[in-house]
């Protein structure tokens, strides 16, 4: 290739394409072999190396896609090929993957150096430390896992990746499998694995019937083929493209945390820390999201379709809402913080507007990301102030100190630790007012561009949203205050410690880009717009530009100023203890009471469908197949009525009475005249030769006469 | 009353008591000397009816060889008294007795009433009976049999080894 | 060629020489007497490569047939009739893959009567190979009998505490259906005047109503031995009792029989019977998979409950099998392969641990993750396996069943499909129950309990891992790149999916 | 000449008193020497009868029968120097494992 040609044509880096997934596999592999002789650094080391070359990749395919906007489909090898089915192992760079390769692998990095720091000392805590391993290993799985969704050149190629990140999340939430948050043994972490598992799995049923639709009504599930017969098969037959659509949301509320699926996220916040960052908050439950964007070609054909997702999205985001108002444990505040955003997300490509939803989606990873890290740089704070006051205390109450159950994440524990950890606090204050939309953080932006989308697209959804965030900004200071300001609660508190650097740095990069993300779709520039666009040029997709609307980023920055300075009025004034009431209960209280309870929506789900379900399985499984079919027809019925046929009709009747009387009689006869044969075989050698004697004597005697 | 009948009746009576005496002594080796006289009595009457070969074999072989065997087995396991302890067969003598005698009397009477005499009409031709004369009928018309003989007497004598070898049991190995 | 020679002949018969060797060996020596029989078996799964080695893809009919006279009475043209296609070459792989691996799972477990149990395994992969390859109707007869009086023993002898009556019910049951498959089998010789399956096929031309008398006397046999909801209750019981080794080659292989059947005999045999059944057949395999699924969850034996998973697992392969389409049949030989494999690799998971701790109850388990992590990452691996996720072999397999089943015609209605789906969440139901009960949470009784023997429950050694590992292997295989496995069967569905489609026109 | 009949009759009792040798007497080497005794009665039968037709052949059988009976006896005796060993006696009654 000539110079010149390169200078124009920019480099071409494609072909790495496949690596995204390669490179975690391979650190993966190194981990699970080699890992028992390396040590925790190197581990970590490893395991963080292979992430970062996959941004590497990441980012050289970025530059590539400057040039090459059309982007590439590199094929890798067939997988399944029937018939018309043809599935092959193809990725797909493009400016819509390339993104969430991005986030991925430069989040996921972060992570995992952040992870080297906070595991180390978790494993010590929980007094595990051959685990620091298995949870590097799971964290490349699970990069590898999401490569493969995002890069999918076919929905079932992102299946794989789909459920491959689900696997993950369930190994990850169960990491601490014997014990429950506490680290008290117990199987709450395992069964909160499972719920996770399960409750993707029912969104994945839909996922498999949209494809399976799809396949028989394009005879493809690539997305190119599917996206140019989309207009074709929709003039056609809409119901078909409302019916994959429709399935495919239940497949997107499962992975995404939307109603009626949400209810495994708050339960996930089980697995250590950096796993709520990584997975479940900037980048596997995103996949939903990326999976409508992805798919905007057919939700642009059919508007109900639209209606519903965003309807959903905005429900789920004030819903959500309100349950992070009433929640006391940090990290459970900030998953059903997650669960409302990524509500907005959706509402945003429901709507239409595919380039707010993935630019909430990239500053969102920032932010979410920064938050988390930062709650669990405050819970390891706490732990190590619980494990000074412990040992403070030694002398005097030992066995006190054993006993007692200290959860060093209830925020009621907390307070005051911003003079005991000052970075942390001021990454946490610069994560909290993105979320809560403050200008000019990340957050602001994204979360502008799609209100200012809803207001001209949706206007439900819109006031659903501006509520939402209203609760969005009022939680947060809520939390702000309880942890870090007013007096500690509690003497871990009191004696918090700063977090090691290897886990702060990761703090830092995150605040930078918390402050900076917006900078990606700055009104009037478009930055980020016109990348995307590239990816829906081909299908002649004509995305809604929103505009910036000054009044309602006023209004949402008021709302947000409003609820910051209320919960300042409820929480900033006075510290709540655990043994006293929440001071919002006294205002609202029954609808506190279910805001603490999440609405029961838990309790709802077992008593309607799980207890059902499993009574259900009993029922059948002990009465059904094993005392009627196994036990009384088979057993009684079948055997027993052909043991009566032979044991009672045929034998004692028949047989003994009728068949055995003469076969009997003959037996008896033959019996007693052998019985009586016996007695000439005395056994004596003289005997028998005496019969032969009496045979010459009476033969010779038989010829004379004759 | 020939001389020759008086020969006969002489060698008979010896015959018959040696073989009653044979089944009648207590001991074996009584028994044994008496069936030796008898075998050397039935070898007169084979000399009596032109059997010189054979007379000589009777008394070489069953005389001599065999029921010296016979001694010495008699000898070697002490078997000579065989205490009388109850007939397990009480009515296997009586009834024996009557059928021995029932059947000497069927035999003669075959002999001496149905059959008719058996005479030897001529005299014999020189040399008959003796061994250039069987043994050319030997080595010719019965050769293989005789062969035959060879291999059942050799059978016999590895047969009889092999039973009377004393089994070494847990020996060895 | 010479017919003692011949591929097939030699793959199935070549356990035999393994028994005559066996015969003459000393009952103490275990370890010789298992070593002749692992190297038999071994020898003979070498074979069956060179059989694939010569075996041509691209060819839809049967290849390496060997047709010899052998009972030719009174009009009856009974022959020695084998020969292999796209159909039956990947059970042929499966069984002779699968034998050495049951024996070397029986290292330790079998202590008494090593020689006996040997014999019969062999004597089993003799009828297991010649079911598979027997092209005429008698001679497979014959194979298809011969397989119960290996597995009666092994389940009589070495089973569990109920082993009689499981075996009892298991060799009843499954006589029972066969006996109408016999008379099936006797009309077919003596009206149409051959029991070559091939000369059959070719002949055609039985009434209709006829036609589906002969269908459902075969799918008797056939049903039962899948086993098909509600036929399965002989199931649980066999394979509760049977040996490890044993219940592997159950599943693993002689339940195959039962839909290879299907494939085999009653779809190309009566294709009019096989369309006008599909929407029943449908049902039933529905029927099955949700009820199978719903029960496994219910069990307390986890031996129980991977029995229970076979019949959901089986169901997906009926209805693939009925989708009459060349995604659902490609789909459901290619399940039955899976189900093979990772069945197979359940029940032997399930023997390593049983050897140390000798109890199947969850509700003892717990927590064996921290002590037997090797254990307890291939359980994972083969349970998921197992539920279909995607990237291993399970998922490939019941995607494009359901796929074929979702869109077919003969069936006629997605909703089958669609429900059988929601078993695919049922599956993680029960098998995560199953992993979650054994592995994770807190240590359970059972750990105390072998303690209080004096030992400790210990990680797999080295020879369960080179157990596990060919199969480990496969299910990441046909997980990632199935295109091999499938290119061998393609031009056979194909094939007969044209002729039952032709079928199906002329019914019209 | 006397009539061999005469011989032939003394061999009837010969044979008979060997008999009953056979059925009375319990000890077995006793029995096996009244074998013996009908056996040389049958010899003297085929002597006498060869004497009549002179014919040597009866007396080449009477050859073979010594030598079989010289077999006999060693492998009889061999037996019951087996029998004796084992059960220390040689009373044919006590060998009667035959018993119905």
């Amino acid at each position: 290739m000539l110079l010149s040609e390169i200078a124009t044509s920019g480099p071409d880096f494609f072909y790495l394409a496949p690596w995204v997934v390669f490179f975690p596999v391979i650190g993966l592999l190194i981990n699970m072999i080699f890992g028992g002789r390396l040590g925790e650094k190197a581990v970590g080391g490893i395991a963080s190396t292979a992430s970062g070359l996959t941004f590497v990749v990441a980012v050289l395919l970025l530059i590539s896609l400057r040039t090459h906007h059309e982007g590439a489909t590199v094929l890798l090898a067939e997988w399944i090929s029937i018939g018309e089915l043809q599935l092959d192992w193809a990725f797909r760079v493009d400016t819509l993957s390339t993104t969430m390769m991005l986030v991925v692998g430069g989040v996921g990095t972060l992570i995992h150096i952040y992870a080297i720091g906070y595991m180390h000392e978790d494993v010590r805590y929980k007094n595990d430390p051959g685990r620091f391993r298995r949870f590097f290993a799971f964290l490349n799985l699970f990069i590898a896992a999401m490569m493969i969704l995002v890069t999918g050149d076919n929905y079932l190629m992102l299946f794989v990746g789909w459920e491959g990140v689900g696997l993950c999340s369930f190994l990850l939430i169960g990491f601490w499998y014997e014990m429950d948050t506490l680290a008290q043994a117990s199987t709450a972490n395992a069964m909160a694995a499972k719920k996770a598992f399960i409750t993707n799995r029912v969104g994945d049923f839909g996922f498999l019937i949209a494809g399976m639709i799809m396949f028989w009504a394009f005879k493809s599930v690539q997305f190119d083929t599917v996206f140019e017969a989309a207009h074709h098969v929709a003039e056609h037959n809409p119901g078909v493209i409302l019916a994959i659509t429709l399935f495919m949301l239940l497949g997107v509320a499962g992975k995404s945390a939307q109603i009626p699926l949400y209810v495994w996220l708050p339960d996930a916040m089980a697995g250590p820390t950096p796993v709520s960052a990584l997975i479940h908050a900037a980048t596997m439950v995103t996949a939903g999201v990326y999976l409508v964007a992805r798919s905007a070609p057919l939700y642009t054909l059919v508007p109900q379709a639209q209606f519903i997702v965003a309807i959903v999205g905005g429900a789920t985001a004030l819903f959500a809402a309100t349950i992070a108002v009433g929640q006391y444990d940090i990290k459970r505040v900030l998953a059903y913080s997650t669960i409302s955003q990524l509500g907005f997300m959706v509402a945003a490509v429901g709507m239409g507007a595919f380039v707010a939803g993935m630019f909430h989606l990239v500053t969102h990873a920032f932010f979410k990301a920064l938050l988390f890290l930062s709650a669990g740089s405050v819970i390891l704070g706490v732990e190590r102030g619980h494990h000074h006051a412990a040992h403070g205390h030694h002398h005097d109450d030992h066995a006190h100190e054993h006993n007692e159950v200290f959860d060093p994440g209830d925020m009621r524990n907390m307070g005051g630790i911003r003079k005991r950890m000052p970075l942390t606090f001021w990454v946490y204050i610069i994560g909290s007012l993105a979320l809560a939309g403050i200008f000019p953080l990340a957050g602001f932006w994204s979360k502008d561009e799609i209100l200012a989308e809803a207001l001209s697209l949706n206007f439900t959804v819109y006031i659903l949203l501006a509520v939402a965030a209203f609760f969005t900004a009022f939680y947060m200071g809520r939390q702000v205050w309880m942890v870090f300001f007013g007096e500690p609660k509690h003497e871990a508190a009191e004696q918090a410690e700063e977090s090691p650097p290897v886990m702060t740095v990761p703090l830092m990069v995150l605040a930078a880009l918390s402050i900076l993300g917006g900078a990606l779709n700055l009104p009037g520039l478009g930055t980020f717009t016109h990348w995307i666009e590239h990816t829906y040029e081909k299908f002649h997709l004509h995305l809604h530009h929103g505009e910036f609307n000054i009044t309602v980023a006023i209004t949402s920055t008021v709302l947000a100023l409003l609820a910051i300075g209320l919960s300042w009025v409820l929480y900033g004034r006075k510290a709540v203890t655990q043994d006293q009431p929440d001071p919002l209960k006294r205002i609202l209280g029954p609808v506190f009471v279910g805001m603490e309870n999440k609405w029961w929506v838990d309790e709802l789900y077992w008593a309607v469908i799980l207890n059902p379900y499993i009574a259900l399985a009993r029922f059948t499984a002990d009465v059904i197949d094993w005392r009627f079919w196994h036990d009384w027809f088979h057993d009684k019925v079948i055997a027993g009525t052909f043991q009566w046929v032979s044991r009672t009709l045929l034998d004692r009747w028949f047989d003994q009475r009728g068949i055995d009387g003469f076969a009997n009689g003959l037996a008896d006869s033959t019996k007693e005249l052998a019985q009586w044969l016996r007695g000439i075989q005395t056994g004596f050698v003289r005997n028998y030769a005496l019969s032969v004697f009496i045979g010459v004597v009476v033969i010779l005697g038989y010829l004379i006469l004759q | 009353m020939t001389p020759e009948l008086i020969t006969f009746i002489l060698l008979a009576s010896i015959a018959v008591a040696s073989g009653l005496g044979m089944l009648f002594s207590r001991n074996a080796v009584y028994s044994a000397i008496y069936l030796i006289i008898n075998f050397i009595t039935v070898a007169v009457f084979y000399l009596l009816l032109g059997g010189a070969f054979i007379a000589v074999s009777q008394v070489a072989v069953y005389a001599g060889a065999i029921m010296v065997l016979f001694l010495f087995v008699i000898m070697l396991l002490g078997a000579e008294k065989l205490g009388r302890s109850g007939d397990t067969l009480p009515w296997q003598r009586p009834l024996a007795i009557i059928l021995g005698l029932g059947l000497v009397a069927e035999t003669l009477y075959i002999l001496f009433f149905q059959a008719g005499e058996l005479v030897a009409l001529k005299d014999l031709p020189e040399g008959f009976g003796s061994p250039s004369s069987v043994g050319s009928v030997l080595f010719q018309e019965y050769l293989l049999p005789f062969e035959v003989t060879s291999i059942l007497l050799l059978v016999a004598m590895i047969g009889a080894i092999i039973l009377t070898r004393q089994e070494k049991k847990n020996a060895g190995r | 060629m010479n017919p003692v020679l011949h591929p097939l002949t030699l793959v199935t018969f070549f356990p035999l020489l393994g028994v005559l060797v066996l015969l003459f060996m000393q009952s103490e020596r275990k370890n010789a007497l298992r070593w002749t029989a692992l190297i038999t078996s071994l020898i003979t799964f070498g074979i069956s490569m060179w059989l694939l080695a010569g075996f041509n893809a691209q060819n839809p009919d049967l290849q390496m047939v060997i047709d010899l006279p052998w009972i030719q009475v009174a009009g009856w043209n009974i022959s020695y009739h084998m020969g292999v296609d796209g159909l039956s070459i990947l059970l042929v792989l499966l069984t002779t893959f699968l034998t050495p691996i049951s024996i070397l799972s029986t290292w330790t477990a079998i202590e008494e009567r090593v020689k006996d149990f040997m014999l019969f395994f062999l004597l089993l992969e003799v009828g297991m190979t010649g079911v598979f390859l027997a092209q005429d109707l008698f001679l497979f007869y014959i194979f298809w009998e011969f397989t119960l009086v290996p597995m009666y023993f092994l389940i009589g002898i070495w089973g569990g505490p109920q082993r009689m009556y499981a075996a009892i019910k298991f060799f009843l049951y499954t006589m029972a259906g066969s006996l109408l498959m016999l008379l099936a089998i006797l009309w077919l010789g003596i009206y149409q005047g051959t029991f070559s399956v091939p000369e059959l096929i070719a002949k055609g031309g039985i009434p209709a109503d006829i036609q589906l008398w002969l269908f459902l006397a075969f799918a008797a046999a056939f049903a039962i031995k899948v086993p098909m909801w509600p036929l399965h209750s002989w199931l649980p019981d066999a394979h509760v009792e049977a040996p490890t080794a044993g219940s592997v080659i159950l599943a693993g292989v002689l339940l195959k029989m039962g839909t290879y059947g299907f494939v085999r005999f009653n779809i190309p045999l009566f294709p009019e019977a096989a369309v006008k059944a599909a929407p029943w057949m449908a049902l039933l395999a529905v029927i099955g998979i949700i009820y199978g699924a719903a029960v496994s969850y219910a069990q307390k034996d986890i031996k129980k409950l991977v029995a229970y998973s076979s019949v959901s697992h089986l169901g997906f392969v009926m209805l693939g099998l009925f989708a009459l389409n060349p995604q659902g049949i490609q789909g459901g030989i290619l399940q039955m392969v899976n189900h093979g494999l990772s069945t197979g690799a359940l029940f032997l998971l399930v023997g390593m641990i049983y050897e140390q701790t000798h109890t199947r109850d969850f509700d003892v388990y717990g927590g064996l993750w921290k002590l037997t992590p090797i254990y307890g990452t291939l359980m994972l691996i083969v349970a998921l396996s197992s539920m279909g996720l995607p990237g291993l072999n399970g998922f490939v397999g019941e995607f494009t069943i359901l796929l074929g089943a979702f869109g077919s015609e003969s069936i006629g209605s997605p909703w089958y499909a669609g429900l059988a789906t929601i078993g695919v969440i049922l599956a993680a139901v029960y098998m995560l129950y199953m992993f979650q009960k054994m592995f994770l949470g807190p240590e359970g009784s059972v750990v105390e309990e072998v303690k209080k023997h004096g030992h400790s429950i210990k990680d797999l050694n080295w020879r369960e891992i080179v157990t596990l590992v060919p199969i480990l292997v496969l299910i990441f295989w046909i997980g990632l790149y199935p295109k091999p496995f499938f290119a061998l069967m393609a031009p056979t569905v194909d094939k007969l999916v044209a002729a039952v489609q032709a079928a199906a026109v002329a019914m019209h | 000449m006397l009539p061999v009949s005469y011989y032939v009759g003394l061999s009837a009792v010969l044979f008979a008193i060997g008999a009953l040798g056979v059925l009375i007497r319990r000890n077995a080497i006793i029995i096996f020497m009244s074998i013996e005794l009908m056996l040389n009665a049958a010899n003297l039968a085929f002597v006498a009868f060869a004497r009549v037709h002179e014919a040597l052949s009866g007396q080449i059988f009477v050859f073979f029968v010594i030598t079989v009976a010289a077999a006999e006896v060693a492998v009889g005796l061999a037996l019951i120097v087996a029998i004796f060993r084992n059960k220390q006696s040689i009373d044919v009654d006590q060998m009667s494992s035959l018993k119905g």
